[in-house]
């Protein structure tokens, strides 16, 4: 059983029989620690590549789905069926001017899309790609990620300040004030899924989902907490803010939002880290409550591969249906939204967290 | 009856004279009369304030009201003839709200004063425009450059030498 | 002989492919860059980093949302399902220009509108591109006449190209929008800053 | 709680504002306190160019006011000009006036519909719009060769008949446009979110309405059942049989719905008038435009002379754009220019109203009640 990825590059590593002689050679040198270290930048570095292609394939598939709903082709021309697209933006955005407005704080204006980008980042070390594809299987898993989420609202209203601009500040009060009340409904509809399995682990909630009833449906939390599902649904894309709850940014009104003065590489950043954002909670959504990356085992295909494909699957039905939403549906106002997040979300997620409880204790869930 | 026959009738101090404009009734007002003859326009059911339209005859102004009645179905037109040199007729946003905006153009545009308007500036052109563009004597030759101020307000001036790119 | 064949060996001959940089962009048709490049002695050093900027640029052009008059619902006609400038990768149009690269200048430039063009012009960041579209942008076009309009957005930011028509056709829109691919394809590094001099 | 006054100004540049108007706003928080729309960013003098230009050459300037609707602007200074010089208008060209009108009444119902959308934030349904519409101005590109500024409709008829093929064409479309606004309808109509947005908001009352001088649909969104068309009949509308789509509930919505139903009133009206067209080819009056040519494809080839003196006289005459009531005020003096041209625009007069209606509303309502307006900015500031 190999546990994370780390163990999985070291299992490979060994299959090749490259990682005993390595091995020695570090230990005579008398610095075993330095190979651990190398390894675990590789882990990292592959999942930076990973995730970086993923948000510019996401952003190309963006196009692409608006494209179709409109009865449009979409990008064309760059690349095979504008396939290289998202490649030609970054390189132009890296290209372009880096404007820092004369009468925004520099210091704060800079430093706010790295703080939105890392944390976009740092959500994936313990979501489970697959089996054993996990950087690192935190036993407060969840935890850590609405945690580590919870970082990006600060950004933001670093980014609305520093701006000095009315719309860059409304905004950001706007995002900081839908990203508070829709954790909290994201939160407890989570923990439902934790009593559950009374565990924090990804690894774990899995698990917990990989057996099926009467060998046909799968025992995903979706069929178990679907009201749970929806409002974490719900309360997911909110956090995202994505149409139909896109008031950080939303155009017709704020111009671009809280971004609204960022040019060049720091535009890209908070781009990059709003589709890194989408996979990450799809991911989240898809481990909670659709059984993450369990699925029929297939002969002679090494499960981690087959894993990482049913994830994928999964991940991308539910960004698909993210984007299919936002060609549909306007955008609601934001005291509707807090009204909807306060008086309807919350106590519904308290009420399912209630039924749960008592579910769980009464042992007739699990 | 027509309309313009029945004003005469009820206010005979005010008409000076009646007509018919291409059709439809028109009466000419005095100018000190008209918020008068308006208010009695409007007691007849002309609650719509079409358009006001000011010409300029080189030597007098003549403002011209449009007026219909959405339950009569009827068309009356009203006009005031003032002076040239000083062209002020009495506004009419007492009884219609949509008059303060046609009487901001036609002032702005034509330069005629309307006494008693709550906000009477510049609707189209900036404020500081040299002139109004609708009279006949408006020097056409003469161009003029807008700018933006330090607070955002727009600065007229004949200079582009602040807006205009060198060649 | 057949009389409906078409010799294609002949046609080649009449149009010779274009071999050196200069002959490439004087088969673009664009006078100012060719008039350009001679100045520099017919020389343009395009480095392969240039190129990949180049290429990145041209792909992907994001316009600024600022419709002007009726040009910009030929914009929006442009940007719609029927002829679709997504296919460039342009239909991300940025509401806040400092994420844009591209203007339209599309509509009537009136004097009181021309600091705010002027200002919007340059909140964007370089290297950025200007069209002006339609006779009014161009040249003040049926309102050259009136009291209240600029002659030309030219007299107050530098155009890339210029679209004739009024308002333009779509088709006008997407031949313009080659164009400056074109002409952005040509442009050395230090063309646009003047710095090759 | 007491905060801080905050102002924010909306345009001329902004996604929203359909153009170039400004809105200078004084907030509460997300509460609009007071709202100043500043015009005049497009003001291009179109009044002065009138007395500079003779009646002919000033047509092609009222394309360009209301350039999503340019066919009824054309009539509606024609039907000036036509009533102060009292010309007959051959019938075939009365109705072929009557099918551009209303073709870009739908037109116009589409744009304003799919940027009221695209405003709230779903960007399809302008995409749809825009595809039907391009269907409508490949029609018009038959008629006339433009796509959106015309300068088809002339004193004594209209410039050119209808080219063969266009009538199967037409039909075509209204085939196509009938099932298209079901499916708008479904797409928008009962959508939860779009309700909440729309529903009592930008309230105006009949009286105000009347008062301001708003009209078109937003008047009849507020239940005033007023349509010239019906009211002072021209050309001829008094043979169609149409309803006024008038709604009650004098908010966003009903505006909205009053757009969604006249579209569908103006397929009634088109398919009519396609039936009852008369057959004689006859298509301008022969006083002012028609010079038999020999030899010509058509027996008989409208021609208009460049040169066109109406007696002195003023008239003001009104139709029913689009928009709402648009009125030109022409003053001849006999010569070959108009002595004083004088456009009432709907937009100008609609958008009177926004102030009133949108205090204690918020920026997203002040959007949705505006695009509800339905305002072309070259309309406004002229």
């Amino acid at each position: 059983m190999i546990a994370n990825a780390y163990e999985l590059i070291v299992y490979i590593l060994t299959l090749f029989r490259v990682y005993e002689p390595l091995l020695n050679v570090f230990q005579a040198l008398g610095a075993e620690y330095v190979l651990r270290i190398i390894i675990v930048l590789v882990e990292i570095a592959v999942l930076f590549v990973f995730v970086l292609l993923t948000v510019m394939f996401l952003t190309w598939m963006e196009r692409k789905v608006v494209a179709m709903v409109q009865s449009r082709y979409g990008p064309m021309v760059t690349g095979p069926r504008g396939l290289l697209q998202p490649v030609m933006d970054g390189v132009k955005l890296i290209g372009k001017e880096d404007i820092i407005p004369a009468k925004a704080d520099r210091w704060i204006f800079t430093l706010a899309p790295f703080i939105v980008f890392i944390p976009a980042l740092l959500v994936f070390i313990p979501l489970p790609f697959g089996e054993s594809l996990i950087i690192s299987d935190l036993r407060v898993g969840l935890l850590y990620i609405i945690a580590i989420s919870a970082i990006s609202p600060i950004a933001i209203l670093l980014a609305g300040w520093a701006s000095n601009n009315k719309y860059s500040l409304m905004g950001a009060m706007r995002a900081v004030a839908q990203d508070i009340s829709y954790t909290i409904p994201l939160a407890l509809a989570a923990i439902a899924v934790v009593l559950l399995t009374g565990s924090l682990s990804m690894v774990d909630i899995v698990n917990a989902q990989g057996g099926a009833w009467f060998g046909v449906i799968p025992q995903w939390f979706i069929f178990i907490q679907p009201l749970g599902f929806i409002l974490f649904l719900i309360a997911s894309i909110a956090e995202m803010g994505r149409i139909p709850f896109d008031f950080q940014e939303s155009e017709s009104e704020l111009v671009a939002g809280f971004f609204t003065e960022y040019s060049g590489m720091k535009f890209a950043m908070f781009f990059l880290a709003e589709y890194a954002h989408l996979f990450a909670v799809s991911g989240i959504v898809v481990t909670l409550f659709l059984g993450g990356w369990t699925g029929p085992v297939l002969p002679f295909i090494p499960v981690q591969i087959t894993s990482l494909v049913y994830f994928l699957i999964k991940t991308y039905a539910v960004i698909f249906f993210a984007m299919w939403l936002r060609d549909t549906v306007p955008r609601v106002r934001i005291d509707q939204l807090l009204n909807l997040g306060w008086k309807i979300m919350v106590p519904l997620a308290l009420l399912n967290l209630l039924v749960t409880g008592f579910l769980v204790t009464a042992g007739v869930m699990v | 009856m027509n309309p313009a026959e029945e004003l005469k009738q009820k206010l005979p101090s005010a008409v000076v004279s009646i007509g018919i404009q291409v059709n439809k009734p028109m009466a000419v007002i005095k100018k000190e009369e008209l918020l008068n003859a308006a208010q009695k326009v409007k007691e007849m059911g002309f609650d719509h304030l079409s358009v006001i339209t000011g010409i300029d005859y080189m030597d007098h102004f003549e403002v011209v009201y449009n007026f219909f009645s959405y339950a009569k179905k009827q068309n009356l037109a009203l006009k005031v003839i003032t002076d040239h040199e000083d062209p002020e007729v009495d506004s009419l946003t007492s009884l219609w709200k949509g008059a303060d905006w046609l009487e901001r153009e036609t002032y702005d545009l034509v330069g005629i004063k309307f006494i008693g308007h709550p906000n009477l500036v510049r609707i189209l052109l900036p404020d500081g425009w040299i002139g109004h563009p609708l009279r006949k004597d408006y020097d056409m030759d003469t161009e003029q450059f807008v700018t933006i101020g330090e607070g955002g307000e727009d600065i007229v001036s004949t200079d582009g030498s602040n807006l205009l790119r060198r060649k | 002989m057949d009389p409906v064949t078409i010799d294609t060996t002949k046609i080649k001959s009449i149009k010779r492919k274009p071999v050196t940089a200069l002959e490439k962009l004087e088969d673009t048709g664009l006078i100012s860059t060719v008039l350009a490049a001679r100045e520099r002695e017919g020389l343009i050093l395009l480095s392969t980093i240039d190129q990949v900027f180049n290429w990145a640029r041209l792909s992907s052009l994001w316009p600024v949302t600022s419709g002007l008059a009726c040009c910009a619902i030929e914009m929006m006609g442009v940007a719609m399902a029927h002829h679709d400038i997504a296919r460039f990768g342009m239909e991300i149009f940025r509401a806040s220009p400092r994420q844009a690269d591209l203007m339209f200048v599309a509509g009537t430039v009136t004097k009181r509108m021309a600091p705010r063009v002027k200002q919007l012009y340059e909140m964007m960041p370089d290297p950025k591109w200007v069209i002006a579209v339609g006779s009014c942008a161009s040249t003040g076009g049926p309102y050259h006449e009136s009291y209240s309009v600029l002659k030309g957005v030219d007299l107050i930011i530098p155009v890339d190209v210029y679209i004739p028509g009024c308002p333009p056709r779509p088709e006008a829109w997407l031949y313009a929008i080659i164009q400056l691919r074109e002409k952005i394809k040509n442009e050395g590094y230090g063309a646009k800053w003047g710095l090759n001099k | 709680m007491e905060t801080d006054e905050l102002i924010i100004n909306m345009g001329p540049v902004h996604p929203s504002t359909h153009g170039v108007l400004r809105f200078k706003l004084r907030m509460d928080g997300e509460i609009i306190k007071e709202c100043t729309p500043v015009l005049g960013y497009l003001h291009r003098g179109t009044e002065k160019l009138g007395e500079m230009k003779t009646y002919l050459q000033f047509i092609p300037y009222t394309d360009r006011l209301d350039y999503i609707s340019a066919m009824p602007n054309n009539y509606a200074f024609v039907k000036a000009v036509e009533e102060l010089a009292g010309i007959e208008v051959p019938l075939r060209a009365e109705y072929i006036r009557v099918i551009t009108m209303e073709l870009n009444r739908v037109v116009n119902h589409l744009v304003s519909i799919g940027s009221l959308l695209m405003d709230l934030g779903a960007a399809t349904m302008i995409m749809w719009g825009f595809r039907e519409r391009e269907n409508a101005l490949q029609l018009y590109e038959m008629l006339c060769g433009a796509r959106m500024t015309f300068n088809y409709i002339k004193p004594g008829g209209v410039r050119e008949d209808i080219p063969e093929g266009f009538i199967p064409k037409l039909n075509e479309f209204i085939k196509d446009m009938e099932k298209r606004i079901e499916d708008y309808e479904q797409l928008i109509n009962t959508n939860e979110i779009f309700m909440m947005r729309m529903k009592n908001i930008g309230v105006i009352s009949a009286e105000d309405a009347i008062n301001y001088g708003m009209t078109g649909p937003t008047l009849r969104g507020s239940g005033v059942n007023y349509d010239l068309r019906k009211v002072e009949p021209y050309s001829i509308y008094r043979d169609i049989d149409f309803k006024v789509c008038v709604r009650r509930e004098c908010d966003s919505y009903a505006r909205y719905m009053v757009r969604i139903d006249e579209m569908k009133e103006c397929l009634y009206i088109l398919r009519q008038v396609v039936d009852t067209m008369p057959e004689a080819k006859i298509v301008s009056n022969p006083k002012y435009g028609i010079a038999p040519m020999t030899g010509a494809p058509s027996a008989v080839m409208p021609y208009f002379p460049r040169i066109f003196t109406p007696p002195a006289g003023e008239v003001y005459s009104r139709i029913e754009a689009p928009k709402g009531e648009l009125g030109f005020y022409v003053v001849s003096d006999g010569t070959t220019k108009p002595y004083r041209v004088k456009i009432r625009s709907p937009s100008f007069c609609n958008l009177t109203a926004i102030p009133g209606m949108v205090v204690g509303l918020k920026i997203p309502d002040l959007i949705a009640a505006f695009g509800t307006i339905d305002v072309v900015l070259g309309d406004v500031d002229r």
